[in-house]
């Protein structure tokens, strides 16, 4: 048991018990700031295995924009309140769904961590970020494009779903 | 390197599991979507970890985790403004009660 | 004492540090860790001491500009103003109001703090020696050279957002859930130029280390960047909330913002954050575009160089902040997205395609940085001068659409025949 | 780690660092709250309704545009990195063609008005 091992689990311990309490906790902005907090584990998770660009990555694309965005959502359906109060926080299948969990998680943890996979110990390359960048207008540069059109879908699509129109209905000042 | 590979895949695994019983079991359709993002990130970390252990001269792994994120933000965008739409319209955003199409 | 490396007495003292506790038998593991808890301590307490200083030359310079004297009774010139502070800020009674969560509300100052702290751990204050230092190689002046450093700007920059949002949420009061939402559009809207010079920084200088930024300078990049340094700085007075862009807080239309319900100490947090954001901002200007800790006379330190410029960045920010009028919350949002993104984008695709062109030509950088700092340099004048031309007409249309909206509303009778429907569509 | 390992001891030192004037704070400054002082300020009137009132989506279109373009800055970055290395001017068409088809994007918000502050 070295300290990476110690440092290891416990970021491995906040970012799963912060995963749980995000998908039971009955206040979804407390929901929405577990998530942030699970997601920055995921990022320590990256860091730890030395993809130090993707662990930036994560904090800007999770904590920075899709946490806000959540977090937008979350208020602007004023905390998912909804006409009553009190609601149940889970649907009538709850029961089933952790079922369907448990034989998953037992099925992901006998089958997946104990192949064999050929593990190969190599240092990694001091310029991974351009072959990164060389790679994206090499290899990989038709889904480089396809990425810039899902995106340009999406700005569309969210745009005009998400927008009121000029003359909405019962939308207060804020 | 410490660490065993396992112990990667372990967390990725009990963090997807989570992400999953968020999406079948949470009513709130924010909620759900959360669920996803955890399972888009336990898928990540698979990603990376496979990517450092056993190709970690090759970027398609972090190429790979690189473009899930971009699906991920793109997902959560789309399905967040679907939310606040059928906030407005219906004042509410139980998914047990988005059933239009059904009746 | 053995060969300094450096001729830096900072350098000198963290080698001879090293050896002293290589001698009391420490291993040298727990020497790295404890060595790195001393640099985040001396970083830490080094981002205290200006943010204390930086109130008091603000108020000094504020009180010159509006024809003032300033703090002069703390101490001389008022230097011991901001201890005074500090001792206020601790004795003040600190409320917490009805329907809060505490949890959340207390956390949020410390992360807003930390946020703005964390920005110091990449920020190069001197050039790596090179050479051995007690065993070890010696680096930079800096707290972590991280390979990513600007990336890693940028991604700690997302963090006080969270701060902002928690703050806002937590209060349980209408004003600083509305002065959070308005925050944060205001602070994502402008990190979106801030991104998108960052993007062309990384590309001209082709690393996003700090420390070789400043390395591959061959001619300060204030000049082939110009347009860029411009427009990372103004997003960067946004991203720090000062004025002109404070609607963060602006006290006439939405009280005090998201802190409103802050008092004491926990408010000082905010401010503190505030300050260190906008210090840090100016050591980024300095770092990327100023050339960083290099200077003439060998024999003041690289460090001393790094604050000088530091110093000099941030008194143009304060004068902008004491010279401009706050903006209206509408035209802040569209300032950002209708001038600054399109500026930026457009910057980003004319220096990807000269400095190609300039390569190709054998007139690249690796050839003769001036003659191409110079011709990158006339291309961002033209660029501004485009730019600001743009600016002039889109903002003389808009305020004579105005003009003949507010005349509509006052009379009765407008000055000039306006139709419902043309009005609102100049304005676009 | 590439000074993450910094960056993690820094966090800790400086939340210690900034919860210093905060516990001098708990400790040295008056503590007598009564229900007047711990009234939610708005004004001085009394609060009324709930807080956690409905907001307008315009806030929203912010932010999914910024999160557009912070996923693209993400790709844009690595290509930055190796700008210097190209060598043919392929990889700056295909930037170019990448950043185009946001433009696009950009456009079709100022086009819609998404941009106005309602």
């Amino acid at each position: 048991m070295t300290l990476t091992h110690i440092i290891f689990i416990v970021f491995a311990a906040i970012t799963l018990l912060s995963a749980l309490f995000c998908v039971t906790t009955r206040n979804m902005f407390h929901a929405a700031l577990y998530l942030v907090i699970s997601l920055f584990g995921v990022a320590a998770t990256f860091a730890m295995l030395d993809a130090s660009f993707l662990a930036a990555a994560q904090l800007i694309v999770y904590v920075g924009a899709v946490a806000i965005l959540i977090i937008f959502a979350v208020m602007l359906t004023r905390g998912g309140a909804g006409s009553l109060p009190a609601k149940q926080q889970f649907n009538t299948q709850a029961g089933l769904a952790a079922v369907v969990t448990v034989v998953t998680l037992f099925i992901l943890l006998r089958v997946v961590p104990f192949f064999n996979y050929p593990v190969q110990v190599a240092a990694v390359p001091i310029d991974i970020v351009e072959q990164l960048g060389q790679a994206l207008v090499g290899d990989f540069v038709l889904p480089f494009e396809v990425a810039s059109v899902l995106l340009l879908a999406a700005l569309i699509g969210a745009i005009y779903i998400a927008r009121e129109r000029r003359k909405g209905e019962e939308v207060e000042e804020g | 390197m410490a660490i065993p590979l396992s112990w990667y895949l372990i967390v990725a695994a009990v963090l997807f599991c989570i992400g999953i019983y968020g999406v079948l079991a949470r009513r709130n359709a924010v909620g759900i979507l959360m669920g996803v993002e955890l399972m888009l990130n336990a898928v990540n970390i698979n990603l990376v970890a496979f990517w450092r252990y056993l190709n970690p001269t090759d970027v398609s792994g972090q190429a790979f985790a690189l473009f899930v994120l971009v699906v991920a933000a793109a997902e959560a965008v789309v399905g967040l403004a679907l939310i606040i739409s059928v906030y407005r319209n219906r004042g509410d955003i139980d998914a047990e009660n988005i059933n239009l199409l059904k009746q | 004492m053995p060969q300094i490396p450096g001729n830096d007495i900072l350098i000198a003292l963290a080698t001879w540090l090293r050896q002293w506790l290589l001698t009391i038998g420490l291993d040298p593991a727990s020497i790295d860790i404890l060595m790195a808890v001393i640099r985040a301590l001396l970083l830490g307490t080094l981002a205290l001491l200006v943010f204390m200083l930086i109130t008091w030359l603000e108020r000094k310079v504020v009180a010159r500009i509006q024809d003032r004297i300033g703090p002069n009774l703390a101490g001389p010139w008022g230097l011991l103003q901001p201890i005074a502070d500090g001792i206020k800020a601790i004795t003040k009674e600190d409320t917490t109001p009805d329907g809060a969560d505490v949890t959340i509300f207390n956390a949020s100052p410390i992360v807003a703090g930390v946020a703005a702290l964390l920005v110091y751990a990449v920020i190069p204050f001197g050039p790596n020696p090179g050479g051995d230092c007690a065993g070890t190689p010696c680096g930079p002046l800096t707290g972590t050279d991280m390979s990513i450093g600007l990336f890693y700007i940028l991604a700690v920059g997302a963090v006080s957002l969270i701060a902002v949002l928690m703050a806002g949420w937590s209060s349980n009061n209408k004003y600083a859930l509305l002065g959070s939402f308005r925050a944060v559009a205001e602070l994502l809207s402008y990190e979106v130029p801030q991104v998108l010079s960052i993007t062309a920084m990384v590309m001209i200088a082709g690393t996003m280390n700090m420390t070789r930024l400043v390395e591959v300078q061959s001619v300060p990049f204030i000049f082939p960047l110009f347009v860029t340094a411009l427009v990372f700085f103004i997003s960067g007075i946004a991203e720090s909330g000062r004025s002109p862009f404070d609607l963060v807080e602006a006290e006439s239309e939405i009280v005090a913002g998201y802190h409103i319900e802050y008092s004491g100490m926990k408010f000082s947090l905010f401010f503190l954050g505030e300050f260190v954001h906008a210090f840090a901002v100016c050591a980024v200007v300095t770092t990327v575009f100023l050339n960083g800790w290099v200077g003439p006379f060998s024999f003041v330190p690289p460090w001393i160089w790094f604050f000088i410029k530091s110093f000099a960045v941030f008194f143009v920010m304060m004068w902008i902040k004491f010279t401009m009028p706050r903006f209206r919350i509408d035209q802040l949002m569209a300032f950002n997205w209708k001038f600054l993104v399109p500026v930026s984008l457009v910057n980003l695709l004319v220096l990807a395609v000269l400095d190609t062109v300039l390569r190709m030509m054998g007139l690249g950088r690796a050839a003769n940085p001036w003659v191409w700092g110079l011709i990158l340099f006339a291309a961002n004048l033209l660029m501004l001068f485009i730019a600001l031309w743009a600016l002039g007409r889109a903002a003389r249309r808009t305020r004579s659409t105005e003009r003949r909206i507010v005349a509509r509303m006052d009379d009765v009778t407008p000055a000039a025949p306006v139709t419902a429907a043309s009005a609102p569509a100049a304005g676009n | 780690m590439d000074g993450w390992a910094f960056v993690g001891i820094f966090v800790v030192v400086g939340a210690a660092l900034l919860s210093v004037p905060l516990i001098l704070a708990a400790l040295l400054a008056p503590r007598k709250p009564n229900p007047i002082k711990s009234e939610t300020y708005e004004c001085g009137i009394e609060t009324y309704g709930d807080t956690r009132v409905q907001f307008k989506a315009q806030y929203y279109v912010y932010a999914l545009m910024f999160a557009i373009f912070d996923i693209e800055t993400i790709f844009l970055l690595p290509w930055a990195i190796a700008y210097q290395g190209f060598r043919t001017i392929f990889p700056l068409l295909e930037m170019i063609v990448f950043i185009l088809i946001l433009v696009g994007g950009l456009a079709y918000a100022w086009r819609k008005g998404a941009l106005e502050w309602l």
